[in-house]
């Protein structure tokens, strides 16, 4: 299977029905691949929560409670499917698939090894760019019409922050495009002689702040914010249309960890073990940071979550930009070191005076 | 230590009009008259050398003949105490001034003796029952409430 | 610019996960913001007061512990110690020191859970808590030492304490003592000066001093707002004339303040441990009185500093072998009072930890 | 180049089939009586802390959500036009910035005038 | 206070009084014992143990627990959840809000009359398969509060409990043996009986 996987891309052109063997094996392959890493991520979050909570985790269901996810998954499977008596049916439906499809299709155009990918899009980022936007769709339609008024209020949150978030996201990976001078993100790994996180630390701080946001985990997860909004926008959801958020959430998870890996930390690149194991590694690296994250840091409030997004990350991704398109013009042959410090110092001037600006807590709003 | 205000001393500080609806005093507290009770509070919160400005503790009791109603109030500047006690004989309709809009912290101690005694404070800004809910029959701290459901 | 909104009416609680139980409250919020707030009462009314009448005065001891579950030697101590009021009864001085002990350490117990439900409630994944439910073990392990129960320990009784002290207890008490002040530090440097945590928490859910006093706020919470009155200081019982602590208290009155009151707390509990320790008399610990105990009619309130505030029994007696009226003066409930002021105009996030910052105990509020 | 297209194209159907076959496979499993389905009026009632939903939820909602939503609709369609710029940004050279700042400081502009109104404030 | 389209709370309270009068009066005794299938001797195949045995084992291993603690026990059993115990072992750290979610619900504390119309309803509202663990004295019987007024005398009124577990409060460990005996209960289970 991995050796398939890692087949040129030309077998397209050279097999007969090469072209279906190709969507075969990598339509096939992506997803298998993601369920598998979902189901080996959430085992790896529990543990890895369990570590930082100074206990165990799950180790009873299989060796290392490894089949616990497994265990899980059955159960959830066959658990009674309630559908709300005054939802919006309809939709109340379509919104697990509309949440979950664009999810799976970012992976369509991330390479696994050098032109081992789906299709390689010539406006790959664009793509990633205009997909990731469709989840929220799915996650506010969910929380809308399962007419209950956490899941309307997680809706509402939706609306909020993850189109808020698009912005800087969007921005922080115009300076890789900078960088490499093209959108295919095959092109992109391949220009990583030198991971961008160094050249970039600004725009991968940004990125992944982002993401995290995106992907609603900690600390902007507001839309599921358990102690606030009981469940958030799958309240209602039970059985396997709550497993398809669920899954989901991890997967978003993965897919962002992918393109964190893919964007700032070289991709499938890296030296003796074969390509995709590199990026298997790397991405098990970033999904490690942000469940340490989860388990350490409290959440934050809605106004302080928009605030960031708007005063903060934006005019830092702007900024970002503005410098990294001076040093490519005037400066093209700055050393990576000049450039990754320019773009560090950059970071910690802004971060510096934004924190002059910094009030700590909140306001009553008159009523 | 928290001292205990000389009732005597209260008594002779009262205006003239507000002394005479002193009843009684007793060891455990000063018995004044349910319908004065709202002035010699206001009364015993901002004179000097009282300023009893916090309202600790209400308790309601049913002495069988009569309800009686204990204020205990501090005085957090000066380091003293004192108890107020209202009796309210009319069994069936008690009825005794609130003292939610002098203390905030009356507003619940008061409901939750209207909700388990049944006696009514007027002018309680949401007198209704607390613990209890809409419909439970009687009043269970009453002595003729019978033990146990 | 003039959009008509409607407000939602939203119930929040009983079954919550952060109404820490099953307290309620009915709020009406426009967006995020509460405008309208109610809270519901007594779903956890047990009777407790009208149990007392039926019950002989040793019965109702256990009863007490019931009452706020996290400190039932405290609410052990206020009760048997307005009894020992009531008919004069002399305890053993070591019978003192060990209450003072028990005390003391169930107030590092109640003051760790309620810091930690408070970060729970801002939204760390249970971390801080487990860490704070380790250090609560401990304590759990010297008190099942001393009388065999892990929660409700029933361990007081007229006239100075069930037992004697076990020969393991007082090395397993140093160890604690030994390591708690480190684990404190720890606690403190993951937590304390947490950007998030500072910007949840600083300003937010200001109670004023006057507000306070006003609505007979007590413990932590009055302290919170600048107000010097611990009864331990101010009416000193038992023996806590003979230690050397101080009374920490806020400046501002929000959040923030609270919890760092809680946190002082802790060290000054310790401190008041470690003297009572090292002035411990020998001899017996109890004075027993007979099993049928009737103390005179009369009536007393006696009141110490329990862990949430003031906490009194006001016992009446008509000389027989029940007492004819024991109300509780139960700080939880009364500290409630300015929540509706506390709330109203506060986003729904802030509500959740406003609340949490109180630290209430349900079965002390509804009794 | 169109036959990656086509790719992706087929892989959201592979992908759009799948997402709902998870959705669909409780059904199944629920005719062959493996998902048990005990449906009851009680149950299919909005969850609210235990209680009965009390007032309309579906209401006219707060509009500060939507403000973000706009503005990301003003700001977000000209962030777009940066991606070719930043592909063609070297062989453009400083004539290409000088556009792009110019084409940043009219965004700018928008930005700091929804700043200043007050939209980015959560009221 | 208003709640809008002419509703104040007072209404709302009236409501809520009905409703626990209501099943005050209908919940004089305790239920039947839901555990009489567990004697019962059942025709099986092959498909069907198999496919017992795979859901079976998915479902005990993986018991999602509502949060719907009222009392005292609420303590032992976030003990029980916390590092020193540590029920995440068993897979069952995983708290969840929504009734929709959960599997398991863990009654934990003094039932009330003026609760039990809640609890009732979010046990109504999770999702079959579901049981019921009555932890501590309180859920069994009303334990040392039976006599008053205001207290439920065991969930067993209102619920169909499937594990009793004694104590005032019962210990992490009791609770981890209740646990398990839940577990041995669900790997009774079998589709062929309808459940």
């Amino acid at each position: 299977m991995v050796e398939l996987l890692l087949l040129p891309a030309s077998i397209r052109s050279e097999l007969p029905f090469g072209y279906w063997l190709h969507l075969l094996i990598f339509g096939l392959g992506i997803i298998t691949l993601l369920l598998t890493s979902v189901i080996i991520f959430i085992w790896l979050e529990r543990r890895l929560v369990g570590r930082f909570q100074l206990r165990h985790g799950p180790n009873r269901a299989g060796p290392f409670g490894l089949l616990q996810s497994v265990a899980d998954v059955i159960k959830i499977l066959t658990k009674e499917d309630i559908i709300p008596s005054r939802a919006d049916k309809l939709v109340f439906w379509m919104a697990p698939v509309i949440a979950f499809t664009p999810v799976v299709l970012m992976l369509g155009v991330v390479p696994v090894a050098d032109g081992a990918l789906l299709a390689d899009l010539n406006i790959g980022i664009l793509f990633v760019v205009a997909i990731s936007s469709v989840t929220s769709l799915g996650v506010f339609m969910a929380g809308w019409s399962s007419y209950n008024k956490y899941s309307l209020l997680s809706a509402m949150r939706t609306v909020a922050q993850l189109v808020s978030y698009e912005m800087p996201l969007i921005l922080s990976m115009v300076g890789v495009v900078i960088l490499t001078g093209s959108l295919s993100l095959n092109e992109m790994v391949k220009a990583q002689s030198i991971p961008f996180i160094l050249l970039q630390p600004a725009g991968f701080f940004i990125f992944f702040t982002a993401s995290l946001a995106e992907i609603n985990r900690t600390p902007f997860d507001l839309l599921e914010a358990d102690s606030e909004l009981v469940a958030g926008y799958n309240i209602e959801y039970s059985g396997m249309k709550f497993a398809t958020f669920y899954l989901t959430e991890y997967c978003e998870a993965i897919v962002l960890s992918t393109l964190t890996a893919t964007l700032f930390l070289g991709g499938w690149q890296g030296p003796w073990l074969p390509p995709m194991i590199w990026l298997l590694l790397k991405i098990g690296l970033v999904f490690c940071v942000i469940v340490w994250i989860r388990a350490t840091l409290p959440r934050l409030r809605i106004d302080q979550v928009m605030n960031f997004a708007w005063k903060f990350l934006l005019p830092l991704a702007i900024l970002n930009l503005l410098l990294t398109s001076l040093s490519v013009i005037f400066w093209p042959t700055a050393p990576a070191w000049a450039s990754g410090l320019i773009n560090l110092s950059m970071l910690a001037v802004f971060i510096l005076v934004y924190s002059k600006f910094f009030k700590p807590g909140g306001k009553t709003v008159a009523v | 230590m928290t001292v205990q205000l000389e009732y005597n001393r209260i008594v002779e500080a009262l205006p003239q009009n507000l002394a005479s609806s002193v009843i009684a005093i007793e060891d455990h507290g000063l018995i004044i008259q349910p319908e004065r009770l709202t002035d010699i509070a206001a009364f015993l919160k901002v004179e000097p050398g009282m300023e009893l400005d916090y309202l600790c503790s209400i308790t309601g009791v049913d002495c069988i003949n009569y309800f009686e109603i204990d204020y205990l109030l501090y005085s957090i500047k000066l380091n003293h105490r004192c108890t107020l006690k209202v009796r309210l004989a009319d069994k069936s309709e008690p009825a005794v001034p609130s003292l939610a809009g002098l203390w905030l912290g009356a507003e619940l101690q008061e409901r939750e003796i209207f909700d388990l005694l049944g006696i009514n404070f007027s002018g309680h800004p949401d007198m209704k029952r607390i613990f209890l809910w809409e419909g439970f029959p009687g009043h269970p701290l009453r002595k003729d409430y019978g033990h146990g459901c | 610019m003039a959009v008509k909104t409607e407000p939602l009416f939203l119930n929040l609680g009983p079954v919550h996960p952060s109404t820490h139980g099953v307290f309620r409250m009915r709020a009406l919020v426009d967006g995020e913001v509460i405008t309208d707030i109610e809270p519901v009462f007594g779903y956890l009314h047990r009777g407790i007061e009208k149990l007392a009448e039926s019950k002989s005065y040793r019965q109702f001891l256990p009863l007490t512990d019931r009452l706020d579950y996290v400190s039932s030697m405290n609410n052990n101590m206020a009760y048997v110690m307005a009894v020992e009021k009531l008919a004069g009864i002399e305890v053993p001085q070591r019978a003192e020191y060990i209450r003072v002990i028990m005390a003391e350490l169930q107030r590092i117990i109640a003051h760790l859970l309620a810091i930690g439900s408070f970060f729970n409630d801002m939204g760390t994944f249970f971390t801080p808590f487990f860490y704070m439910f380790i250090q609560k073990e401990k304590i759990t392990d010297l008190f099942e030492m001393v009388c065999g129960q892990r929660l409700l320990y029933n361990y007081m009784r007229f006239g100075g304490v069930s037992h004697d002290l076990p020969p393991e207890f007082i090395p397993a008490l140093t160890r604690f003592l030994d390591e708690m002040p480190a684990e404190i530090k720890k606690y403190e440097r993951l937590l304390a000066e947490n950007e998030i945590v500072l910007a949840r928490s600083k300003n937010v859910g200001v109670l004023t001093r006057e507000m306070a006093v006003n609505a007979s706020a007590a413990g932590p919470v009055l302290r919170a707002s600048g107000v010097d009155w611990d009864i331990r200081k101010v009416d000193p019982y038992s023996i806590y004339d003979r230690f050397d602590f101080d009374v920490p208290t806020g400046a501002n009155g929000d959040c923030y303040d609270r919890y760092r009151v809680r946190v002082e707390e802790l060290t000054q509990s310790l401190n008041i441990i470690r003297q009572a320790v090292n002035g411990l008399p020998k001899g017996k610990v109890l004075n027993p009185v007979p099993l049928r105990f009737r103390p005179p009619a009369g009536e007393v309130y006696s009141h110490i500093e329990g862990n949430k505030g003031e906490l009194g029994f006001h016992v009446i007696s008509d000389g027989s072998d029940k007492p004819y009226r024991i109300h509780v003066r139960a700080p939880s409930f009364i500290n409630l009072t300015a929540l509706k002021n506390m709330l109203i105009g506060w986003k729904l996030a802030d509500a959740i930890i406003i609340f949490g910052s109180i630290d209430i105990c349900l079965g002390e509020v509804d009794r | 180049m169109l036959s990656e297209f086509s790719l992706i194209a087929l892989f959201i159907l592979i992908v759009l089939g799948f997402a709902t076959s998870l959705v669909l496979i409780p059904v199944a499993l629920r005719k062959l009586g493996i998902v048990p389905s005990q449906p009851s009026a009680v149950k299919s009632e909005p969850y609210e802390c235990g209680l009965e939903t009390t007032g309309p939820t579906w209401i006219q909602f707060k509009i500060r959500y939507y403000f973000y939503a706009l503005l990301l609709i003003s700001l977000d369609i000209t962030v777009v036009f940066l991606y070719p710029w930043a592909v063609e940004l070297t062989s453009l050279g400083p004539a290409g910035l000088i556009t792009i700042f110019i084409f940043l400081g009219i965004l700018a502009v928008g930005y700091l005038y929804a700043w200043r109104k007050g939209a980015l404030e959560w009221k | 206070m208003e709640i809008g389209s002419g509703i104040n709370s007072m209404d709302l309270d009236l409501h809520e009084g009905h409703v626990i009068e209501d099943l005050k009066n209908s919940a004089a005794s305790a239920l039947p014992e839901p555990s009489r299938w567990l004697d019962e001797e059942i025709e099986r195949n092959i498909i069907t143990t198999t496919v017992d045995k795979l859901l079976n084992w998915g479902r005990k291993t993986s018991l999602w627990t509502e949060t719907s603690f009222t009392a005292c026990c609420t303590f032992e059993f976030i003990s029980t959840s916390s590092s020193r115990f540590d029920i995440a072992r068993f897979g069952m750290e995983v708290l969840r809000s929504s009734p929709r979610h959960a599997d398991l619900m863990i009654t934990a504390g003094t039932l009330t009359w003026k609760m039990a119309p809640q609890i009732k309803r979010v046990y109504e509202q999770m999702a079959e398969p579901k049981w019921v663990i009555a932890m501590g004295a309180c859920g069994i019987s009303g334990g040392i509060f039976a006599d008053s007024y205001a207290v439920v005398p065991g969930y067993n009124r209102i619920l169909p409990v499937d594990v009793y577990i004694p104590g005032c409060p019962p210990r992490p460990e009791a609770l981890l043996a209740g646990i398990e005996l839940l577990r041995k209960k669900i790997e009774k289970r079998s589709i062929a009986k309808g459940n």
